[in-house]
This record gives structure tokens, sequence and C-alpha cells, in this order.
């Protein structure tokens, strides 16, 4: 078992408030990592401090080996960090098929981006018909899919998923979490971050409870969802 | 009708000169979300560029876009690191003067080595006869340099990775960041393109209009009122902005004292903020 | 704090130092424009301000009688730059800091104007050179003298040209630099054609700075008039000028202050051709000894063939010297026989000497108004010029008033 | 809040510096302290809408221009007395402003900048249009005018301490804005306009007072300039450059504080005086004052009293 990204013991927040709490997780390589918190909870801002477009105010990451802690984002993406932000955040003026190129925008994805993008089509052939139709336009699922499909696009060796299922219907949330269910079996080590937990603990290799900015409780995903705490919390059981 | 004819084909000729003028100011606007007001300085630099490269090694304007571009593309790339970027991100007042400052220099520089004494660029070009109107033929050659530095950057922005790296932290710079653009650098190159372009700008006014350092100021004012027109952060709004502002100032003009063409296009520009800040053919 | 105070101890000592020189020389003070657009007539100003000062001086200087003796003339000056905003702050350094004891005006009518105010405010004699607007005069100075034909004489040469060119001539368009002086020629020109019965068809100013005239000739054109007037300064006519040919405007007479009497008004090349301009003063005038003595009225300074020698000494290009520069020389001229009349450097005195001069130098007569334009010009006249082709090359000849001319007048049309 | 001293050291120093040409008798430092006062009350004003409320009004010179307009107007042309003059100048440069203000103070940052630049232009070339009031020439004041003044060196006294005493009142207003319930509505402004609106402010009533009292008082220095210098035209009086110096002149000083503008002032005239008679400087000018602009902007953002204020905590009430 080999671990593609260990955070230790980050504080981190914005401007004066400090959001994170001695936060550290680990992700192993072709597993997926769920982290489940309720809202305010910090979730995103852990994704953000990852990404590092938060700045981590101490600790260390390690990605692939590497010390990232102060790398700037656009570097941590060269080297197979994706995140796929929550709200989609696409390029709304930019065709379908730019916003997948620009997913491919990196040294190493470029070489690989008409596969990837056949891979793409295959997984969401609606993306395929609106091929030339700006993203902006989309509908709240297209554009899910268009989020997942341009965070492929980048030849992932982690991928971050700021809760996919945000603002979606069931019937799109369970084709959603379809997709990620395909990448699990393609190997793609993920990050999942959801509020949807009995869902995303279902897919989860191993998953992690925030709370408050702290990590509370961790395990193994059935382990997690078979908790009474966690029960109690977030299933409402 | 014939004076109708020329008021409209000079008018397009002119729009074009000034749209171009302002597609850097929009483009600026549009990625960096800064007011540059230095842009004025620099479409003045570009006159002295074309001035001098004719002057030293007679090339003529046209040939001359090229080196000046790639000059003050660099110095444009520079002074975002050294300067621009320190105050991204801060009140609008610290960008304003920041550009103000560099703004300042140029023409401060400008004043002490070139003096404010008008110069021009004689080419000395016959006049083209178009239906029953005589253009001057550097006009014209200006109008072909004006659309096909408009069209090369539609080439750059639309066709290029950097370029679609460019409208896209337009669009959203911390998404592109997650993408694996390297912001700054980006932004860097779309200050040293919006400047540029705003020095080709320059080149071309000088190879038809006499000029000194301080006349960057005029044009500078012009794109403001260009850019609201066309839709401000949107560099192609800027070129139908300019097409706009030159057939209004020449048919206006047929009718109305010409001095007073100004305060209507500055009462326009105030409107326009007011009432439909995205521009003529912008949504909201 | 501290600061402050030697900083005011400082500015006191220089106070007190200032008003205890002995008077060794006559300091006159000016601005010229090393810069800006009026450089190019305000350079040939300086010059022959130059050529004064080395006139006067090889002399030995002024005789002041009651100093008993000669004082050399001293200039200080500056430059404004081309802009009103600086004349004002600069003629009060002159007046205060350098305690100049006569002022020259700025080139141009605007900054004359503005420097006027401050040179009466602080009751100094001021020579107005390179200015010609009337309505400098109508505002109550005492101590501005008018060296130049005024505006309301300054055009109206270029209708009689266009009625002795073609006398079915019958409309005009005015076309002028929204400056003193450019409104206030081209308002007498206008009614001046209107008294001939002409129609004046366009009657517009542009900005100071203006490059582009395409507004105003696409309008010339639809209105197809027989003769574009108008202009303003150097850089600005030069350019209307050039504009006027590219659009290939057909009239009988383009006739443009200024520009075309500055010689460098030949860089335009076939866009020169047959334009004309009145000017003050052109080389081939004939003042002289005798002319004064028909009037009856004294000589006074050096011969015109001395002026236009000096003038190739110093300028070195080989161009005939325009009137800017006569107008340089002659203003120093009339001051120094002013204080050589009043015998003293005080003001009053040698305002009066002013009043009642009636003279004639090289430059033609010179006498001031002293009623209700008080200082405006009365004396000189005006001559006009045409660019034409002689032997090949560019040449401005003098074409009008009939008596003086070197050269036939031509059509502007001649050109297409 | 601490107690605020700041009037107690500022107006004597502000006072002294006024006497000082008069106690002299010296006209050339009249000359320079007449410029000095004209700048405190630009930037003291300017500072009212752009350092309380946080609005960069780039044009903010067209109320110097339109109180330069009205004031020769009155006293040229219809012989009204210039105090009179000067108080209608205010008048309607301040219901100009809140004409204005109702329409453009509902636009936000650069916006709002480029608007104040574009009612500059459009003001400007309305003016140099318009026959009578001079069209591009201007108005040159009849010099009989200053007769009725005891002449025109009379004057030249009247319009210095013209200017005293509107030195004076710019910088007690500043005070009193800064420390009553309209000045801390304005910082709530600055610092988050919806929030503002949000806690129960009227942030349009407020704006516009801010924008008024800011307009006013350029108004009247207009009016005395004109009165000083004997013309008035366009281009001078709708310079955008001057706009830019009363900015300047605040982020030099320091940007929404009461000492800051008038500290800015005194050292920015003393600065350009040196810099236009230094004769290797002297061409060097705008070039020097943009490399200084530049690095205040990067370095001290805060301006002169803000880099002091940091320093020393304890200096805190006496600055402000």
């Amino acid at each position: 078992m080999s671990e593609i990204l260990v955070v230790e013991n980050i504080d981190s927040g914005y401007k004066d408030v400090q959001i994170l709490w001695d936060v550290s997780l680990k992700a192993e390589e072709g597993k997926v990592t769920v982290i489940v918190g309720s809202n305010g909870s910090g979730k995103t801002t852990l994704l953000r401090t990852i990404m590092g477009s938060v700045r981590a105010k101490s600790g260390r990451i390690m990605f692939d080996g590497n010390d990232i802690t102060k790398w700037p984002t656009y570097k941590r993406a060269e080297a197979g960090l994706i995140y796929i932000p929550e709200g989609r955040q696409l390029f709304p003026d930019m065709t379908v098929l730019e916003n997948l190129e620009m997913g491919a925008y990196t040294k190493r994805a470029r070489v690989k981006m008409k596969e990837n993008l056949e891979y793409v089509f295959t997984l969401f052939p609606r993306l395929k018909e609106r091929i030339n139709q700006k993203a902006g336009t989309l509908s709240g699922g297209e554009q899910q899919m268009l989020a997942v499909g341009r965070g492929i696009m980048g030849c992932p060796r982690l991928m971050l998923f700021d809760e996919p299922t945000l603002g979606l219907s069931p019937k799109l949330s369970i084709e959603i979490f379809g997709i990620i269910d395909k990448l699990k079996k393609e190997k793609i080590s993920m990050i999942l971050v959801e509020q949807n937990v009995y869902f995303s603990l279902q897919i989860a290799d191993y998953g992690y409870v925030l709370s408050e900015g702290r990590i509370v409780k961790e395990g193994k995903g059935e382990e997690l969802l078979a908790s009474e705490d966690v029960k109690k919390a977030y299933l409402g059981v | 009708m014939e004076a109708l004819l020329a008021a409209i084909i000079t008018g397009l000729l002119l729009g074009m000169v000034y749209g171009l003028a302002a597609v850097g100011l929009n483009l600026i606007f549009g990625v960096l979300k800064i007011i540059n007001l230095s842009h004025g300085a620099f479409i003045a630099l570009g006159m002295f560029g074309a001035y001098y490269l004719f002057q030293y090694f007679g090339l003529i304007p046209f040939v001359s876009v090229i080196p000046v571009f790639v000059v003050i593309l660099i110095i444009g790339i520079l002074l975002y690191f050294i300067a621009i970027r320190r105050v991204m991100g801060r009140q609008e007042l610290s960008t304003l003067l920041i550009t103000y400052s560099i703004s300042l220099i140029i023409v401060g520089l400008g004043t002490f080595f070139f003096t404010t004494n008008p110069r021009s660029i004689d080419i000395p070009w016959e006049s083209i006869r178009i239906f029953s109107v005589y253009i001057p033929a550097t006009r014209i050659v200006a109008l072909f340099l004006a659309i096909i530095c408009t069209f090369l950057l539609y080439l750059f922005l639309y066709k290029t990775w950097i370029g679609k790296a460019v409208r896209a932290v337009s669009m959203n710079r911390v998404a592109a960041e997650y993408m694996g653009v390297n912001s700054h650098v980006i932004l860097a190159t779309s200050f040293g393109i919006g400047i540029g372009i705003a020095a080709i700008a320059g080149v071309v006014i000088a190879s038809i209009f006499p000029f000194t350092i301080l006349s960057g100021g005029v044009y500078e004012l012009k794109s403001f009122v260009i850019c609201v027109l066309g839709g401000l952060g949107n560099p192609f709004g800027a070129i139908a902005g300019g097409l706009i502002l030159g057939l209004v100032e020449s048919v206006l003009s047929l009718k109305i004292p010409v001095g007073i063409v100004p305060f209507i296009e500055f009462i326009l520009l105030v409107l326009m903020l007011l009432v439909k800040p995205e521009g003529i053919f912008g949504r909201r | 704090m501290r600061r402050i105070l030697t900083l005011f101890l400082v500015l006191f000592l220089a106070f007190a130092i200032g008003v205890s020189y002995a008077k060794d020389s006559i300091i006159v003070g000016f601005t010229m424009s090393k810069t800006g657009k009026l450089n190019a007539e305000s350079d040939e100003q300086f010059k022959g301000l130059k050529i004064w000062e080395k006139y006067v001086n090889t002399q030995g200087g002024i005789y002041v009688k009651s100093l008993g003796k000669k004082l050399p003339v001293k200039f200080v000056y500056y430059d404004d730059e081309s802009s009103k905003e600086r004349v004002q702050q600069l003629y009060a350094r002159l007046i205060l800091n350098d305690k100049a004891d006569f002022l020259i005006s700025p080139y141009s009518s605007e900054l004359t104007a503005t420097a006027a105010i401050v040179a009466e405010q602080h009751k100094k004699i001021m020579l107005a050179i390179g200015s010609a607007s009337d309505s400098i005069f109508n505002k109550g100075y005492r101590h501005i003298f008018q060296l130049y034909t005024p505006a309301s004489r300054y055009l109206t040469g270029a209708i009689d040209m266009l009625k002795a060119l073609n006398p079915r001539a019958s409309k005009v368009a005015i076309v002028y630099e929204q400056t003193n002086f450019a409104t206030d020629v081209c308002k007498a020109a206008r009614d001046y054609a209107l008294s001939k019965g002409l129609k004046v068809v366009l009657f517009e100013g542009y900005a100071p700075g203006t490059t582009d005239f395409t507004s105003f000739i696409n309008k010339i054109k639809s209105l197809q008039p027989d003769a574009v007037i108008g202009g303003g300064h150097f850089a600005d006519g030069q350019t209307l000028a050039k504009q006027l040919y590219e659009q290939r405007v057909k009239v009988d007479v383009v006739s443009l202050l200024v520009a075309p009497s500055v010689p460098e008004f030949a860089q335009i090349g076939k866009a020169a051709l047959y334009v004309t301009a009145p000017s003050q003063w052109e080389n081939g005038v004939k003042y002289n000894e005798k002319a004064a003595k028909k009037l009856n009225i004294p000589w006074y300074g050096p011969s015109v063939a001395w002026f236009v020698k000096e003038y190739k000494a110093i300028d070195r290009s080989g161009k005939e010297p325009g009137y800017h520069a006569a107008a340089g020389l002659a203003a120093g001229l009339v001051l120094q026989r002013a204080i050589e009349t009043a015998g003293t450097l005080d003001a009053n005195a040698v305002k009066a000497a002013l009043e009642k001069m009636d003279v004639m130098t090289f430059y033609g007569r010179v006498k001031f108004d002293t009623g209700r334009f008080y200082g405006r010009q009365i004396g000189h006249e005006m001559v006009y010029l045409q660019w034409q082709l002689k032997g090949g090359k560019l040449e401005k000849l003098l074409v009008w008033p009939p008596e003086a001319k070197e050269a036939n007048l031509i059509s502007y049309k001649k050109n297409f | 809040m601490t107690k605020k001293y700041v009037l107690f050291w500022l107006l004597p120093i502000v006072l002294l510096i006024a006497l000082y040409p008069i106690v002299t008798d010296n006209f050339l430092v009249r000359e320079n302290i007449f410029l000095m006062l004209s700048y405190i009350v630009f930037a003291s004003s300017m500072n009212i809408i752009m350092g309380y409320t946080g609005y960069v009004s780039f044009g903010h010179i067209v109320f110097y221009g339109i109180g330069s307009y009205v004031g020769i107007l009155l006293i040229n042309n219809l012989h009204v007395h210039f105090v009179i003059a000067v108080l209608c100048a205010a008048l309607v440069a301040g219901v100009i402003a809140l004409l204005i203000g109702e329409a453009v103070l509902r636009l936000r940052g650069a916006i709002f900048a480029i608007a104040t630049i574009g009612i500059n232009e459009a003001v400007k070339s309305l003016v140099a249009n318009v026959d009578s009031l001079g069209g591009a020439v201007g108005i040159f004041m009849d010099f009989s005018v200053y007769d009725s003044y005891g002449g025109p060196d009379k004057a030249l006294w009247i319009a210095y301490y013209a200017m005293v005493i509107l030195t004076v009142l710019t910088i007690l207003v500043s005070y009193f804005v800064r420390n009553s319930k309209l000045g801390l509505g304005l910082l709530a402004i600055r610092e988050d306009e919806d929030t503002a609106l949000v806690v129960g402010i009227n942030t349009k009533r407020f704006k516009s007072i801010a924008y008024f009292l800011s307009a006013i008082f350029p108004a009247m220095a207009g009016t005395i300039f004109a009165f000083k210098s004997g013309n008035i035209v366009p281009d001078d009086a709708f310079h955008i450059v001057k706009s830019v110096e009363m900015i300047f002149i605040n982020v030099f000083g320091g940007l929404g504080t009461v000492s800051g503008p008038v500290l800015g002032a005194i050292i920015y005239e003393k600065l350009k005086d040196y810099l236009l008679t230094n004769p290797t400087l002297k061409d060097l000018h705008l070039a020097v004052s943009g490399v200084t602009l530049l690095l205040i902007v990067i370095f001290a953002p805060s301006g002169i009293v803000g880099w002091f204020r940091e320093r020393f905590k304890v200096v805190r009430g006496v600055l402000e």
C-alpha cells in the first residue's frame, strides 16, 4: 500500500479566521478516501488547502513523495492533483470542448488529450451532443458532468471531488455516483467530500469525519457507516 | 450624399484604428480586472517607436509594428512582475494609482528625452480614390493593419493554449489555477499584450497624424468611451465600439459643430455606465 | 517645527540680500517655448531676441541718462513648455525672484494674455511679440505694448486675394484654432468677408492640439466654398494644409495663419504648394530711411540686410528669416529706444516714451494705441506670401498687396 | 475611542505657515503658500469622499472648474462682490454635486472612477463650446474689476486671506465629519457598503452628503483662483491632472485621516517647488513624481500618517 497524499497537522483558514485545526489524513493510491462532515465543518477549506488556493498556516502536505506545502496551485495541478471544485467553477463563456481542453492544459495531460476526450465522451455522451455550446448555458447536471469530465482530462494522479452532487436531483446524483464508481474501478485515486454520507461511505475505502475543523473520527468506509456516532449525526437514524 | 459617403468611409477607417487603440485596454480590464491608466502612455511610446525606427532605420511604420510590439510586450511582462503584481487584489485605488504612476514615469521621461514638440512621420504616398472620396493611402494601410492585428489577436485567444488560458483566467482565475495554469504568467502576458496592442495602435496613428508624447491621452479617453460602448472587458467589443465611435464622430460632425462631439461622447460614456454597463451588445 | 523656522530664516535672508545689489545690467525677462506645440515659432522669435542682445551689447549696452552710463542687457528666461499653466508662475518668478526690469511676452496670444495679467498686477512693462489678438488690449491693461499688426487687420487680405483671383467667388469657409489669436483674426476676417458680399458657409473652431481635420474637410467638401481660410499656429496649420491636399479640396485660395510663413512649412512637400499666409514681415520688404522720411517719422536701428545677415549667421541652415525672428529683434529695438528716450529705467517714464513713440525700423512702422485699446499696435502693416515653385524648389514669395509683390498669385486648384 | 487631539497641533501649524507671508510681506513666499493652502483644501475635501467613504472621484476637479466659472462670471460680468461670488460658487457646485451624485454614486469602484472622468471631460467640452462662457479661449477678467478692491496688489492679498479662511474651514469640516455619526457611517460604507446598508445606515444619503461636502470647497477655491489669476480657460480649469494631485496628496499623507491630507499637501508643495526649480530635476519632475507615487503605493499604502501610526501606537489619537 502506498500513500499518494499525506496531510500532516495542518492549520489553515482565511485572513484572521482559522478554520482547520491540526488536521492529518492520508489517501492511498487507487483508493477512494471520503471526508464527511456537516456544513461549515471545513471540508472545502481542507480541499482548498490541499490545492494551495488557501495557504496552510502550519503543517505539511506530501504528494507523491514531494513536500508540496509551499507549491503554488498550478504546480500541484501539473503534478496530477486535480480538483473538481464545489459549484463547478466552469469557464462559462467557453464552449464545452474548450472547457475540456482547459482541463488538459498541463503538459502531462496535453499529450493524452485525444484519448481522454474520447473517454470523457463515452462516459458522458450528452457532453458530446453539446460540444460547441457555451458552458454557461448548460443545465446544472450537465455542468457537473462537464466539471467531472474536465477533471478527467487532466490525467489525475489524485482527484479531489468537492460536493459533486450538491444541488442536483436524486436521479442525477445517482448518475454522478455511478461515474465515480466507474472511476474507482479504473483504479483512479480519489478524495471525495460529500454531504451525502450514506452513498459516499458506501463507495469509500477509507473515511474521515470532520467536525468544526478537526478530524474527529476515521476508519474504513463500512466501519464508519456502521458507527453509532455517524449514524446519529449524519444519517438521522 | 457624397459628403455622407465620405463621412461614412472616413469614419469607418478611423473607427477601426480607434477600436484597435482600445482593444488592449479592454483585454487588460477583462483579464486583470484593472483599469490601465498607463494605456495612453504606451500608445505614445508606440508613436515614438515608429518615429525613431523611421528616422534611423528607415522602417516604415507598417513594418515597425513588429519590433515595437515585442519590446512593449517584454516591458509589460516586467512591469507586471515589478509593480502590478504587488497590488493585485488590493482595492481599485491602488491599481488605478499604480498604472497612473507608470504613465507619469513614461510621459515624464518622454518629455525629457523627446520634448513635447510635435513630430510626424511623412510617408510620401499619394491618395487613393474610392468612389468619389480621396483617402490617403496611409490610412488604408492603417485600416488593413488594424484588421490584421485584430485577426491575429483572435487567433491567439481562440486557437492557442496560452490564449485559451488568458480567456480562462479572465472568466475564473482560481479555476484556471486548478487546471494547472500559472495565472501570474498569464496576467503578465495579458498585460504585455494589452499594452503591446496599444503601442501598435500608436504606430498606426503616428503614420497618419502628427503626435507628441502627450497625444496618447486623447486616445486613452476615447478608449474609455469605446470600451464602455462595446462592453467592458471584451476585446472584440472594443473593435465594435471603435467603429461606432468613428462613425458617430464623422457623421454627426457633418451636421453639428465638431467641437461639441466630445461632449456627446462623454455624456454617452456616463449614460452607458449608468444604464447599460455591459455595453451595447452585452448581455446582463 | 525647527525645519520650518530654518526654512523661514533662509527665505528671509534670501529676500534681504535680494534688495541690496547694485544695478549693473538691465534685466529683460521672458519665457519661451523650448518644448511643446509652439516650439517652432518660439525658437524663431528667440533667435531675433538673441540678435538684439548681440546688437545692443556690442555697443556696450543701452545708455541710461539717469545713471550716466551704458548698461548691458541681460536675458533671464525659462521654458514655458507652451503651457499657459506654467506662464503665470514663471512670470511671477521673473518679476519677484529674478528682478526683471522689463518683460518680453512669450510666443502666442494665449500665453501673452496670461503673462500680461501678471505683468499688469506687478506693473511691469511687457513688450508683446508673437501675439496679435485684439482682445488682450480691451482689458484695461496699461503696461502691455504690441508689436504685431493686430488680428483685426490680419487676414482681411485673404478675402481681397480671393476677389482678385476669382471675381465670381461667393463662398468662404473659415476653420480656426480655438485660441485668442485665431478666434480674433477669424472673426475679423468673417466680418470683412461679409462686408465684401461673400457668404461665410462655415465658421467653426477646433481645439488646440487637434491633429485630425477629417471631419472639417468632409464638411468643407460638402459646402464647396471658394476659399478656405483660418488655422492657428504652426503645428496645426501644417497638418491642416497636408490633409486639405490629401483629400483634394478644390478651392481658389487656401490662406492659413502662421504655419506657411514658418520656413519648416516646406516639410510637407507638394501639400505646401500655393498655400498663402499673412505675414508681419518678409525678407524683401522695403523699409529703410527713405521710407521713414516719406512718412516723416524717425528711422531707428539696423537695416533689413544687416538683420538677414545676422540671422543667417545664427541659423546656419541657409533659410530666409521669417517674421517671428524679425519681431524678436524689433521688440528689443523698441525697448532700447524707449529707455534711451526716457533716460531712466523707471517704468512710468519708459511707458510714457512708448506712448509717444512713432518710429520706423527694419521691421516697419511702430506706433501704439493709447485709447481704449491701450498698447495695441496701430503703425505696422501686413504682407502676404505664397508657396510657389521657383526653379523646381519650393519657395515663399510675396504676392500681396499688389504694390509689394515679388510674384503673381496662383490659384490653389492648380495643384490638382 | 481615544480622545482626538489632532486639531490642537494641526491648526496652529497651518496658521503659522499662513501668517508668515503676512508678517514678512513677502510676495514670492505668499505665492507658494497660497498654492500650499489650496492643496490642503483640495486634498482635505477629496479625503471626505475618497478617504472616508472609499469612492475614488477621479474627475473631482470638475467642481473646481465649475467654481472658477461661476466665480469669474459673477465677478467680471455681473460685478458681484468677490465674497458673495465665492459663496455662490459653493452653492452651485453643491447642487450640481447632489444631482450628479444621485446618478453616479450608484456605481462602485473603478466604474465610478471612470464615470467621474467622463463627467469632467463632458463638462469641459461643453464649456469650451459655449461662446457666452468664453468658449475654448476662456474668460479674461477686465482689469478695472480690481479697482473696486483697491487695485491689483490689494486684490492679490484679498485672495490670499480668502484662501487662508477657506483652508481653516475645510480642515474643521474634515475634522467634524470624521468625528461624527456621519463619519462613522461613511467609514462603514468604505469598509463594506452592503453590510452598512444591512445595519441600517442610509448609505445613499450619507454618500450624497459626503459628495456634497467634498464638492463645495474645491469650488470656492476655484473662484479664489480665478479672481487671483484673472483668467480662466477650460483646459486648465478641468485639468484631470489636478484631480490626480488631490488623490496623490491623500495617499502620500495618509488616506482617511484628518491630518494626512494636510501634512501631505505641505510636503507635496515643497517637493513640487523643489522639483520644478531644481535645474537637474526640473525636466524630470513628472518622472520623479511617478516613481514616488509608485513606491508609495507599493511600500507605504497608508501614507505618512499611516506609517507613523503603525510604528508608534501612542500617537494614534494625535494623528487621526
